[in-house]
C-alpha cells in the first residue's frame, strides 16, 4: 500500500479486443491469395464454412462436436474474432487448436475463461444468456423441428428402427438460444413430413406456439446442407434460400418430402476461401470430420499424435499472435 | 419481489467489449429510483463503496431484493435510500443491531421500511429461479412456520408427483441490478471470486443488469489462467469498475481483513439518528477520498492481517512448463 | 510417466486425524492442570462451553457467528478434534483461529477443505449432511419453537414491537440438520408460551409433524442457556436436564413462562476447566463475545490489531501441530 | 429414476476417516446386481477404470441414470451388464455410434435395454433436484417436444403461479451409486476437479453412495490449498480409490490427453457382436494390467500432450510470503 489506488479511469488492462475486424477477415495463416475462392474444397467443407457464416462477431455461440464445433473454431479464427464459444461440458470462451473427439475434449479447456458445471451452462441458455446455438439432428420437418432420438418406422420407441445418439443439448439449444443453426446432410428420408419423434422444438405447430411455452429463444433460423441454406419465414415453415454451387432448387426439392418453400430470388451459396479452407483443414489435422474417418486407422499411434500436435502448434500461435495485443 | 416473468430478458452481450467504467458512472447509469437491487458479500467482499455511492447520489425508493445484509443496507436506510427489504437477516455486526433498520420498521423513522422475510436458503433459492428463468423453485425450508404466513410471494404446494409432502414454492427474483465486488475482473466483465462466493454468481445471473467492482481489473489472459475462478462470466455484466478497498470496513479474503474498529464506531454512532447523521455527512463521500481519509497505514495493516491467515495461490501463476517433458513429471 | 502407477494400496497421504482421542481431550495451550475446574469463569464462558460439548468428535458442525462460533471452534480445539466446521456463507472445514465478526469473515477461509456458495451448502443441508447446528434466538417455546424475526407484542408483523435480525440461516438449520443446538440468554419474556412468530421449526404441533412435512433433520435436540441446559422428551416438550452451578430448578422455573418439565434427576451442568476457558479466551482476544463489547473501543486501531494477531499466531501454531501429523 | 422419496436420507459421515480403498473392493462394496449408477464425467475424466471393473465383477441388471454417455455406457451394455438407461444421449465418439447400444435396444442383444429420454439439462436437473432432496424442479427444456410423451417421470403441470406458462416437472434421481473419477482427492474424499465439471458434483450429492476415483491421491492439507477446486466434499463421499490414468482412453484436463486411436479402434471392433466379444477378452482386466499393457511410452505421450495445450496453475502452490509485508504487493 505505498501509493494510492489508481483512478479508476486510467485502468491498464484493455478488453480482449482483435485488431482484426469483421469486414476484413483474418487471414491467419498467411495464406497467398487468401479471399480467393478455394480451388479445391470438399462439400463438407462448404457446409461448415457456411455455418460458420451464421456466427456474427462478438456473439456467444453454443457449440457441440464435429462439425459444430468446427464451424464456431473457424468462425473464430476468421470474420469472428470476438465471438465467444459455450461448450455445455462447462467451458466458456475457450480457443480450441483443433477438432474435438467429445464435448469435454480438454482441447474445449483451452485458455477458457470459464471452467464450470454444465446446470450452470443450461441455467444461463434457458435464461437466454447466449447468441446463436449450432446442433444436428437426424430427421428434420418443414417447420425446423428435429429429431435425434430415434427413427421409429413402424415400430416402437422402445424398440425403433434405428435408435439415435438422443437429445444431448440440442432440445435445449433450441428451446432457448435466441436462434439456432441445424447443419445436416440433405437426405429426402432426413428432411420428411412428420419427424418420428421430435426431440427439438423448431417452430412447432403454428408461430406463436414457442412464445405461449414461454421459451427464451426465438428457434431454428437456418439449416446449412451439403446441398444448400435454408431460413424460416415468418410463419415458421422453412424457406429454400441458396443452393451450393452446382446444386439446382429442383436437386433440394428432390430430397425434400414437403412442398418445399422457396425464397424469390434464390442465391448461390458463397464459396470458402483459399484462407477458409486453409483453416479448417488445420483445425482438423487428422481429417476426422471433414474427410472421413479412415486416416486414423491407417496411421500408428506415433503418427497420430505428431499430426495431431503440429497442428495444435500452428493454431496456439495463431491465438498468440491475436491475443499479444491484449496483454501488452 | 419483481415480476415473475419479463419479456425483456437479458439482452445479447453487450455490443461494445470493454465495460470499463468509473464506480460513479456505474450507479448513475443502472440504479434509478425506485430500482430493486441486489448486493454480493455478506459479511464479507460486500460493496461497500457502490452502496455509499448510492447514498451519495440520493438515490430513493429502492427495494433491496437480497439475503442478509449488514453495514450497507442500515446505511442506507438511515439515509432514506430504501422503501422495502425482501430478505432473511439484518443486523450490523456481530453484536450491533441495526439501529437503523430497527428505527425505520419499529419507528417509520426516515420513513417506514417494509420487510418481508424469507430464509437464508430461501434467498439463495430465489436467485437461483431467477437465474434460471423459472417462476420459483421448491424447498422444504419454511415450512411449518410463519415465513410462508408473512410473505404472500411464497407458496405452499402439495407435492404434484403424489408423495403427500407439501413444498414450499420460492418465486424467482429477478432485480433490477445487481452490484457484486470481487477480488479481480477483466474488461470484458469476467469476475473470479476467491474464497466463499455467497450467492453473488445467482444474483448477477438474476438480475437484469449486473455492476462488478473490483478490487484489481486485470487482463482477458489473467482470467484464462485460473478458469475455475470465473463464477460471473461477461455475459452477466454490464459495468465494470475498479474500486480498490471497496469492501471496506469489511474483509475481502485474500486481500484485507474486516476493520472491525470502524465498524463498531459505525454501531456505536447510528444508535442515534443525531450521531448517525453525523456519520453521514463525515464518511459519504467519492470513494477515493473515503480510502484516503481512512488512510494508508491503516489499509496496509488490514492487508498485512489478511496477509497472515489467507493467502491463497496466485489466480496467475499459471507457469508454463520450460518445456513439455515437465508434464510427466504429474506422476512422478 | 517413468515409473508404473503405484498399486493403490500403498497410498501415502493418511486422513486427517490428530493423534488426540476424544476420550483424552487436548490440551493444547500446555495449560498447567488443565482438566481442573477453572477457578474464574464467567456464565458466557460456561454456556459456550456446555454447547461446544453437544458437539461429538468426528461430526459435522453447522455454526453460525458469536457464541455459535466459539463453541464450534472450541470443540476442534478440545475434545472433537476431528470435527468439521460448516458455514452458510459457503465454508467448510476451516480452522479459524478466532471469533468471527460475521458470516464470510476471511478467519472462517483459513484453511478450508471447501470454498463454495450459499446454495451449495443448503442444498447439502436440506438433504441431511449435516450433523449438528447451532443457532440463537429471541424467543423459544415449550416445543423448540423458535423466533428470530419480530418480538409484535400488541403490534403487527409489519411494524412490530421490536424487529430482530431474522431467520439468516436458523429456520434452514433446524428443519434439517440432524439435530440442532439452540443457545440462549434464560429470561422469562424469551421461554415464552406462544412465541410471537415461529421463525425456525422445533417439535411443532405435535411429535410426528415434522416427519409429515418431509424434514430431514430431528430439530432441536438441546436448549443452553446462562441458566441451564434442557433437552426434548418424545412428544417433543422441553425438559430441564442440569442447572450451571448455584442455579436451582426454581431459579430456571422463574424465568420460564410456562409449567416446565423437569428431568427425574436434573445434574448440574459440567464447569469448565482451566483449558477449555483458556482456550476460549484465545479464540476471542478482543472480548468481542464472551465478556461485553466495550474493550474495543477502548483501544486504538493499532492495539487492536496487535492483539488479534498475537493470538491468531497463538492458535495457527496449535494447528499447525496438530496437523503436522498428517503431511508428513 | 429411483424413488422419489426415502426414509434412508444419506447418513452422518462415516466413523472412519480414512476412506480409501482398491477400486476392485470399492466396486465389489458398493455396486450390487440391480443397483442404479451414475457416472462422472463426459467423454472427459469418465471413471472408465471403474466401468470396466463393473464388467469385470460381472454385475448385472444395472440401472444407469445419467446423462450423456460414451464408450464406458457402450461396454457395459455390450456385456449385459445394464438393463435400462435413463439419460440425454449415447454414442462412443465423435462419428461412431454406440453400436452395443444399438445392438440391445433394436435387436435385443445381449439383451433389451430400456431407454427413457431427457435432454442434457433434464438430466442435471434431476440430479439438483436428487441433491436438495425435492421432488422435482420445474424447467422450460423439453416443454412441445415428445420427450415428455415418453418419459412418464417427466410432468406437464401450468405455473402455479398463475403466470399461464407450462413448465416441466423433473423428478429427482436417486441413485445408488456415484462414481466419479477426478484429478485429486484426500483420503477423508475431499475430491478437486480442475476443468470442467459437468454433473459430477450434482450426482456425488445425489446419490446414496459416491466412489471417487482419483489420479492421484494427495494429503488433506493439500486440499487446503485450494479450497475453490474441492467441487465434491467428504461427507458425501463413502470410498476413495487412486486409479492412475482412470479415464483412459478419455480425456483428463491437465493430466492427459484422450487416446483416440484406441476409442476409435473400439468403434470398430465394437459393430460386430464376435469382434466385440474379442474386445472384452482383450481389454477387461485388472486396471494395473491394462495400464501396463497400454504401455509406459503411450502414456506419457499423452501425458506430454495434455502438457502442451493445458497447463493449469498447480493446486498446491500457496507459497506462503516469505513475511506478512508482501501483503502490501497486493496493490502496487
Amino acid at each position: 500500500m505505498s501509493e494510492q489506488p489508481k483512478p479508476t479511469t486510467d485502468a491498464e488492462p484493455t478488453a480482449d479486443q482483435s485488431t482484426d475486424t469483421a469486414d476484413e477477415p483474418a487471414n491467419p495463416l498467411d495464406v497467398d491469395r487468401p479471399h480467393e475462392t478455394a480451388a479445391d474444397y470438399t462439400t463438407t467443407e462448404l457446409l461448415a464454412v457456411a455455418a460458420a457464416h451464421e456466427i456474427d462477431d462478438g456473439e456467444t455461440a453454443f457449440i457441440g462436436v464435429g462439425m459444430s464445433l468446427m464451424s464456431g473454431v473457424l468462425a473464430k479464427y476468421t470474420h469472428a474474432p470476438n465471438c465467444q464459444l459455450v461448450a455445455e461440458s462447462g467451458y466458456v470462451g475457450s480457443v480450441p487448436p483443433g477438432v474435438v473427439q467429445s464435448i469435454s475434449d480438454s482441447v474445449l479447456g483451452v485458455d477458457a475463461l470459464v471452467a464450470t458445471d454444465q446446470c450452470e451452462i443450461f441455467v444461463d441458455n434457458q435464461r437466454g444468456a447466449f447468441d446463436v446455438g449450432i446442433i444436428g439432428a437426424g430427421q428434420i420437418d418443414s417447420r425446423g423441428n428435429t429429431n435425434s432420438t430415434a427413427v421409429i418406422g413402424d415400430q416402437t420407441y422402445d424398440q425403433p428402427k434405428v435408435r439415435l445418439p438422443g437429445s444431448g443439448g440440442s432440445n435445449d439449444i433450441m428451446t432457448s438460444c435466441d436462434r439456432t443453426v441445424v447443419m445436416m446432410r440433405q437426405q429426402r428420408r432426413a428432411f420428411t413430413t412428420d419427424v418420428d419423434y421430435v426431440t427439438a422444438p423448431g417452430h412447432l405447430e403454428h408461430a406463436d406456439r414457442r412464445e405461449e411455452l414461454g421459451f427464451a429463444g426465438d428457434g431454428p433460423c437456418a439449416v446449412v446442407t451439403d446441398m444448400a441454406v435454408f431460413g424460416f419465414d415468418d410463419d415458421g415453415e422453412m424457406v429454400l434460400e441458396s443452393t451450393h454451387p452446382g446444386v439446382s432448387v429442383a436437386d433440394v426439392r428432390e430430397e425434400v418430402q414437403w412442398d418445399l418453400r422457396v425464397a424469390d430470388e434464390v442465391e448461390t451459396t458463397a464459396e470458402p476461401t483459399r484462407s477458409e479452407v486453409a483453416m479448417l483443414r488445420t483445425i482438423d489435422p487428422a481429417d476426422v470430420v471433414l474427410r472421413g474417418t479412415d486416416y486414423v486407422y491407417e496411421v500408428e499411434f506415433d503418427e497420430w499424435t505428431e499430426t495431431v500436435r503440429e497442428h495444435w502448434d500452428e493454431l496456439r500461435s495463431i491465438h498468440d499472435d491475436s491475443t499479444r495485443h491484449d496483454t501488452q | 419481489m419483481t415480476e415473475l416473468f419479463t419479456d425483456d430478458r437479458p439482452d445479447a452481450p453487450a455490443e461494445t467489449y470493454d465495460k470499463t467504467t468509473t464506480l460513479e458512472d456505474a450507479i448513475a447509469d443502472y440504479v434509478t429510483d425506485g430500482s430493486s437491487v441486489a448486493f454480493g458479500g455478506m459479511g464479507g467482499r460486500d460493496p461497500e463503496a457502490a452502496a455509499r455511492e448510492i447514498v451519495r447520489q440520493e438515490k430513493t425508493g429502492l427495494t433491496v431484493l437480497d439475503d442478509a445484509r449488514t453495514t450497507l443496507l442500515d446505511i442506507m436506510v438511515g439515509a432514506g435510500c430504501v422503501d422495502e427489504y425482501v430478505g432473511s437477516w439484518v443486523g450490523t455486526s456481530l453484536i450491533s443491531q441495526g439501529h437503523n433498520i430497527r428505527n425505520a420498521v419499529e419507528n417509520g423513522v426516515p420513513h417506514h421500511l417494509e420487510m418481508r422475510d424469507v430464509s437464508n436458503f430461501g434467498s439463495s433459492l430465489m436467485f437461483l429461479a431467477g437465474a434460471m428463468d423459472v417462476p420459483f423453485v421448491p424447498t422444504r425450508s419454511m415450512l411449518g412456520t410463519d415465513i410462508p404466513e408473512h410473505n404472500d410471494d411464497l407458496e405452499v404446494i402439495e407435492d404434484p408427483f403424489g408423495s403427500g409432502d407439501p413444498l414450499a414454492l420460492v418465486p424467482a427474483a429477478r432485480p433490477d441490478v445487481a452490484i457484486i465486488h470481487v477480488q479481480r475482473c477483466d474488461p470484458l466483465g469476467n469476475a473470479q471470486i476467491r474464497g466463499n462466493v455467497v450467492n453473488d454468481h445467482l444474483k448477477a445471473r438474476a438480475a437484469e443488469k449486473t455492476i462488478i467492482t473490483c478490487e484489481e481489473l486485470v487482463t482477458t489472459d489473467e482470467i484464462r489462467e485460473a478458469p475455475e475462478l470465473t463464477r460471473i462470466p461477461f455475459y452477466t455484466v454490464d459495468a465494470v469498475a475498479e474500486v480498490p478497498f471497496g469492501s471496506h470496513p469489511w474483509h475481502c479474503y485474500g486481500r484485507y481483513y474486516a476493520d472491525l474498529p470502524f465498524y463498531r464506531e459505525y454501531g456505536l454512532r447510528s444508535q442515534d439518528r443525531e450521531d448517525f447523521l453525523e456519520w453521514l455527512e463525515e464518511w459519504i463521500c467519492p470513494h477515493e477520498e473515503y480510502i484516503e481519509r481512512i488512510g494508508e497505514d491503516r489499509l496496509a495493516t488490514l492487508e498485512r492481517m489478511e496477509g497472515e491467515i489467507n493467502t491463497p495461490a496466485p489466480e496467475g501463476d499459471r507457469t508454463p512448463p520450460a518445456d513439455a517433458a515437465n508434464a510427466e513429471e504429474t506422476h512422478e
